[in-house]
């Protein structure tokens, strides 16, 4: 039904036009800054890689990138593990206020953050987490374990419940089944809802900079740092933004066929 | 080893979907759910198997309340309508699965599964993964899981139903054979009732979660004790014709009399329905016999072996059956002959009121 | 398909995540519940205060009502604006997208990227793009005569954050739609062919409502991001040229953090947290409807 | 009015085919007459719906011609054919009511307001639609959309080709009968060609003047119901059509006599001397094996098998095993019992396909 060439040319148009800022950052974190400075070009003149070994060489940067991942990924662990039973529990079963529970998890997910900053700030000072790795882990399952919970429910969906009695028949208990039978057939929709727990943990900014300040400092935190104290060092802001993107772009190619039942929630 | 449903009743959102339901199925027996979709088939296999709690009633197999036993401890065994097996499992693996959990030793567990598939033909695929096979093969598939846990209850949920016309005929011809040896209990669901006459064994007739009527299989064929038995078991439908006795004399819509026939000399004045099957009626250009209706013919249906006629008699459309290929073009006028000692004679409740089972039907 | 059975005994399986997410919302909402009805004379003694931060937020006269009130339609208006143009283009580009073949993994990969970066470095790619001296974005409008200048123009300004959200989003739009489109079988198509439909009329009465699902999730969950959009404005403008881009979440984290406001940010708290539940709700309802009519 | 013509159509869908397995449509060679209802019998995997797809105009096949009437129509997309299809589920446009769903086909071709719902009144009574034709199509029943999804293609004036692809798959089985005599009627009453896929035979059989019985992706015989019955040209059709299916016994064959199991039949036509071929098999319907109290061929009665209104036994001639009729009467299973073949409905195959004898 389409009509010939034009929409696929104006397709390749958009991809590149999306590409553009990505392709624009990743020339400025090869350039200098004076080079930077000395005017427009559409390539980088005389690439060099000196900001990437500066950020790996620097301590501050290296700790920065290693806090956020292992809060991202604690936390990514935590709320696929909590939600993997909530999920069979929901697509299962009618209990007794599921209907609400199920939204309730809807409306932390879509809560605003900033709604949440100052408590948390207060909450996490009170009892002692303020600036560790895990204030940030359990702030971000606030959004986290309702996204899991709710992708994992469609996929859990995507099994026939005939399965589950038949396995029952055959006379498994619930738990061999469950990880005998179930776990391998949702396997995939375990993999997407980590990878988008791992994302949606990765660029949240706003909470992981509020409830952090020097010794769990985060990559954005010490990114808005390098804004005001060094005066604009664009190539290093350059290069820190292109590092963080690597993990995103690597895993993207593997759950490539469920984004969008990821990004709809499990709905689609 | 029998199984008992005594006086099961089951609700679904509030309403009573099975109702009132009372069966004693004898080890080593075929026994047919029959009836159309809804009647309430499945729901009764469920709850036989103890995947959902029957509201009212108990089960007891072998004398033993099984009601609030858990599926897992039950020796049952089930196969679905869609072919259910475990897509990440090879075809071994699948077969294997009961004796797997039951802890079954490594070598005993290969030669029941090896037997299993010699007899159901999957010896080649036992490493393949069900999404490789075809419907067939993966159907038997399901059957060789249920074969190999040598369960004392056996449900069989239409299993052919969604597999091809030829491929069902031969499956047909199998089942009962399979588990004939196993001495297990057999319960197979079915809307066909030629599949029930090819399966034999007995039969029970269901109709909105009622059993209308158990018993051997072309028993409840030729002497059905209610007019619902006799619709469920009658494929093409059972053609009907309300009739009322006054003084002696049998009329049918006021006008039309049909005489005295014997068949009906020793009913009581009333309101009956005469009824009778396809088979029973012959159709020819002029009347042969007492009870002949003519009409138009509206369609011919040609079934390879078989031709069924349907005529517009003016009170209602019937059916006629026809051995071999005769397509009678419709708007032809014709006349249905009804052999009334295949006729069946129910009352207005529709219980059965014939003093003797009608003769000739019986084989 | 067999009907779900009842089974209180489920409770068990969601306990897990009633605690966790327990613990990281009922908490900090009933600290929020408390300061939007307490006031403080500071040295942490705090008393009654009724609704009073509620009735002053809501009254347009005083100037917090009046500044949450400012926030509050620059937000709509932002949203609005994004969800027309994002949902109309997301829809238009999932129709042009290749169907079959090797296109479709690497098209797919590629629109997915933005989404895969972390707000506050898509900030700082747009703070270097919309720069006219070293930005593509900035040199290219000033270089067409424009005096666009994100610091200095508020209209500037507001139209980069609307374009960095539709740089950054539409691709979810795109995904969605893709995959409701992908979901039609065949036989719609060749149907309508027959029919001789033309390209709009299978678009109008195939393809929109069979999207009709996908496009409510869409819209939620776009509506809801630029509802409570935080990061961009804050790194590229920073909320200004004076309160251009002061969406609800950079006015409320100026108050809460910034004045340490405790009374008014939790009142503008709340509201802003009923908001967004009122359009879960509807959502949630809707999709639930949708859902049980299961149209094919 | 067009004829459909199938030129040495062949379709594979790998490269150039190499050998004979790798076509997923042998080569047929076929005219389709108008105003005759075919079939496109065979099982799962048979090639049938590649067919379909063919003279749809959704497959391009990799060789050979397609004609309607005498114009070249292989390569033309599916809107040009003037051909309407009903589809296994029904396909109907949600939004719009029954009226609305049947006109459809009419606006896109911007015929006026009145044609188009005369045609539409019309079909729709030819449907028994018109009490539905307010309401939206999406809350009718299975069988009621397919009936709109046919309408859609009747209401044409320009239609010449119905193509059917297993239409009664998702229909209630208590309601298959009432779909299929609609069919039926509706095709008495318009002069088009229509091309009916399924694996059914008594579909096939009750709506096709004509059957195509496909097998492997061969047609291999296309016939009257009443040929495929009483004179099967291969033993696939043989086995596929009648249920049970035919009886196949190795035999010797010489003029008029056969000898199976080392007992001899009479045959009613005369043949050469095949008694030296193996591939040699004498075909007969178990409607035309009956056992008698006169003279016949003794057989053990191994099963018996009592479908209401006829009983079959599962006899053994020798070893080879044979379904016969049986009275009703009849119950013993184990002894011998004689039985008889009518000559007149006795085939002999040579590898697999039917040799005509010379009358007697």
């Amino acid at each position: 039904m389409r009509n010939g060439a034009l929409p696929k040319i104006l397709f390749v148009f958009y991809l590149v036009v999306l590409m553009l800022p990505i392709y624009w950052l990743i020339k400025m974190s090869l350039q200098s800054n004076t080079d930077i400075m000395s005017g427009l070009t559409l390539f980088p003149r005389n690439p060099t890689f000196e900001k990437y070994l500066e950020i790996f060489n620097d301590p501050t940067w290296v700790h920065a990138f290693g806090v956020s991942l292992s809060y991202v990924a604690i936390n990514t662990v935590i709320s696929v593990a909590v939600a993997l039973p909530a999920a069979y529990a929901f697509n299962r079963y009618y209990f007794i206020g599921d209907k609400h529970l199920f939204f309730w998890l809807l409306t932390n997910l879509m809560a605003p953050a900033a709604v949440f900053a100052m408590p948390f700030f207060q909450l996490y000072y009170a009892i002692g987490l303020f600036d560790s790795i895990w204030a940030v882990v359990l702030a971000h399952c606030l959004f986290n374990v309702p996204l899991a919970v709710w992708i994992l429910e469609g996929f859990v969906g995507g099994v026939p419940r005939e399965i589950d009695e038949t396995a029952a028949i055959d006379g498994y208990t619930f738990p061999s089944f469950f990880i005998r039978i179930f776990l391998p057939l949702i396997a995939n929709g375990i993999g997407v809802t980590a990878f988008f727990c791992f994302m949606f943990s990765w660029v949240e900014q706003l909470l992981a900079t509020t409830l952090t300040s020097t010794h769990a400092l985060p990559f954005a935190a010490v990114m808005t740092r390098a804004y005001s104290v060094s005066g604009m060092d664009w190539s290093l802001l350059a290069a820190a933004g292109v590092l963080t993107m690597i993990p995103g772009a690597f895993v993207i190619w593997f759950v490539r066929n469920h984004i969008a039942k990821g990004f709809a929630l499990g709905r689609v | 080893m029998t199984f008992v449903l005594d006086h099961i009743g089951f609700d679904v959102g509030g309403v009573r979907v099975i109702d009132d339901v009372c069966l004693t199925f004898q080890p080593a027996s075929l026994n047919v759910l029959l009836g159309p979709t809804l009647a309430g088939k499945t729901t009764i296999m469920r709850l036989m198997a103890g995947l959902d709690q029957p509201a009212t009633g108990s089960l007891l197999h072998d004398g033993q309340d099984v009601t609030g036993t858990p599926v897992r401890k039950r020796s049952v065994a089930m196969v679905y309508q869609q072919f259910i097996n475990y897509p990440s499992l090879t075809v071994y693996a699948n077969i294997a699965s009961p004796l797997r959990v039951a802890g079954v030793a490594k070598s005993e567990i290969d030669t029941r599964v090896r037997e299993a598939a010699r007899v159901l033909r999957l010896d080649n695929l036992l490493q393949r993964m069900p999404g490789q096979l075809s419907g067939g093969q993966q159907q038997r598939t399901a059957i060789a899981r249920a074969l190999v846990k040598r369960a004392g209850l056996v449900l069989l949920d239409e299993p052919l139903a969604n597999l091809d016309y030829k491929l069902r005929e031969e499956l047909r011809e199998e089942l009962p054979r399979i588990f004939s040896h196993t001495g297990a209990i057999l319960i197979y669901a079915t809307t066909e009732p030629s599949e029930a006459l090819l399966l034999a064994g007995s039969t029970v007739t269901l109709s909105q979660g009622r059993v209308t009527q158990f018993g051997p299989t072309s028993k409840v064929y030729r002497d059905p004790a209610n007019i619902d038995a006799a619709r469920v078991f009658s494929d093409p439908p059972l053609n009907e014709l309300p009739i009322a006795k006054q003084n002696e004399r049998i009329m049918v819509q006021q006008d039309r009399s049909l005489g005295r026939p014997n068949a009906f000399s020793h009913l009581p004045d009333g309101t009956y329905r005469l009824a009778f099957r396809a088979d029973a009626a012959s159709i020819g250009p002029a009347a042969t016999g007492e009870l002949n209706f003519s009409g138009t013919v509206l369609v011919t249906e040609i079934s390879g072996s078989e031709s069924f006629i349907h005529v517009d008699v003016g009170i209602g459309t019937w059916v006629c059956l026809v051995s071999g290929v005769h397509d009678w073009a419709p708007g032809q006028t014709a006349t249905v002959n009804i052999d009334p000692t295949r006729v069946f004679i129910f009352d207005s409740s529709g219980q059965r009121v014939q003093a003797n089972v009608v003769q000739g039907a019986e084989a | 398909m067999i009907d779900k059975p009842v089974n209180n005994r489920a409770w068990f399986f969601v306990l897990p995540v009633l605690g966790v997410v327990l613990f990281s919302s009922i908490i900090p909402v009933m600290t929020v519940v408390n300061y939007s009805v307490q006031d403080t004379m500071g040295a942490n003694s705090f008393f009654w205060n009724g609704d009073q931060w509620f009735r002053d937020l809501l009254n347009p006269a005083t100037t917090i009502g009046a500044r949450f009130n400012d926030a509050l339609f620059r937000t709509l208006g932002f949203s609005l604006a994004c969800l027309l143009i994002e949902v109309p283009l997301g829809i238009a580009l999932a129709l042009c997208a290749p169907r079959k073949g090797w296109a479709v993994g690497i098209s797919l990969v590629i629109i997915a990227l933005p989404m895969l970066i972390p707000w506050n470095v898509v900030g700082t790619i747009w703070q270097i793009f919309t720069r006219e001296d070293i930005g593509l974005f900035g040199a290219a409008l000033v270089g067409i005569g424009l005096h666009y200048n994100v610091t200095q123009e508020p209209i500037s300004a507001w139209m980069t954050i609307v374009v960095i959200d539709v740089w950054h989003w539409t691709p979810l739009v795109i995904l969605l739609s893709y995959a409701g489109l992908r979901a039609i079988p065949d036989a719609y198509y060749q149907a309508a062919r027959i029919d001789g439909a033309s390209r709009w009329a299978v678009f109008f009465n195939i393809e929109l409502p069979k999207l009709q699902k996908v496009l409510v999730i869409a819209v939620l969950l776009r509506f809801m991001q630029t509802f409570m959009i935080y990061t961009e404005p804050f790194v590229v403008t920073g909320g200004g040229p004076g309160s251009a881009t002061t969406f609800l979440s950079i006015d409320l984290d100026k108050i809460a953090l910034g004045q340490v406001d405790l009374g008014n940010a939790a009142a503008m708290s709340l509201v802003y947290y009923l908001i967004t539940l009122t359009v879960c709700w509807i959502f949630f309802t809707i999709m639930t409807q949708l859902e049980r009519r299961g149209d094919v | 009015m067009t004829s459909i013509t199938l030129d040495r159509i062949a379709h594979s869908y790998g490269g150039k085919p190499r050998l004979e397995s790798d076509y997923q449509l042998k080569p047929i060679q076929h005219v389709w007459e108008q105003g005759f209802a075919y079939a496109l019998l065979g099982p799962s995997g048979c090639g049938k719906t590649t067919l379909l797809n063919i003279i749809s105009g959704l497959v391009i096949p990799s060789e050979g011609r397609l004609l309607f009437g005498d114009k070249d129509v292989t390569h033309l997309p599916t809107e040009q054919r003037n051909i309407a299809q009903v589809f296994q589920f029904p396909v109907i446009y949600d939004t719009m009511t029954v009226a609305e769903n049947l006109a459809f086909p009419l606006k896109n071709r911007r015929l006026a307001k009145p044609v188009i719902d005369r045609r539409v009144a019309e079909i729709a009574k030819m449907l028994d639609l018109t009490a539905d034709l307010n309401r939206r199509a999406r809350g009718l029943t299975a069988d009621a959309k397919q009936k709109i999804s046919l309408g859609r293609g009747l209401v044409r004036s320009d239609v010449s080709a119905v193509l059917f692809d297993e239409p009664l798959t998702v229909i209630d089985p208590a309601l298959k009968w009432e779909l299929r005599s609609k069919l039926k009627s509706v095709h008495r009453a318009l002069d088009l060609l229509m091309i009916y896929v399924t694996h059914d035979q008594t579909e096939a059989l009750t709506f096709a003047d004509k059957v195509v019985v496909m097998n492997d992706g061969r047609a291999v015989q296309i016939g009257a119901p009443a040929d495929l019955f009483y004179r099967p040209e291969h033993t696939f059709v043989g086995y596929f059509i009648g249920s049970p299916g035919m009886n196949f016994m190795p035999a010797g064959v010489k003029g008029n006599r056969a000898e199976v199991a080392g007992f001899e039949v009479r045959l009613g036509e005369i043949y050469g001397d095949l008694s030296s071929d193996q591939s040699v098999q004498l075909g007969v319907r178990p409607e035309f094996v009956s056992v008698t109290s006169g003279p016949g061929l003794p057989a053990q009665v191994r099963r018996v098998v009592d479908l209401g209104r006829k009983r079959l036994a599962h006899v053994l001639l020798g070893n080879h095993p044979l379904v016969v009729r049986i009275p009703r009467e009849m119950e013993g299973v184990g002894d011998v019992v004689n039985i008889s073949i009518d000559p007149a409905n006795t085939h002999v195959y040579v590898a697999d396909v039917r040799v005509q004898g010379r009358a007697p």
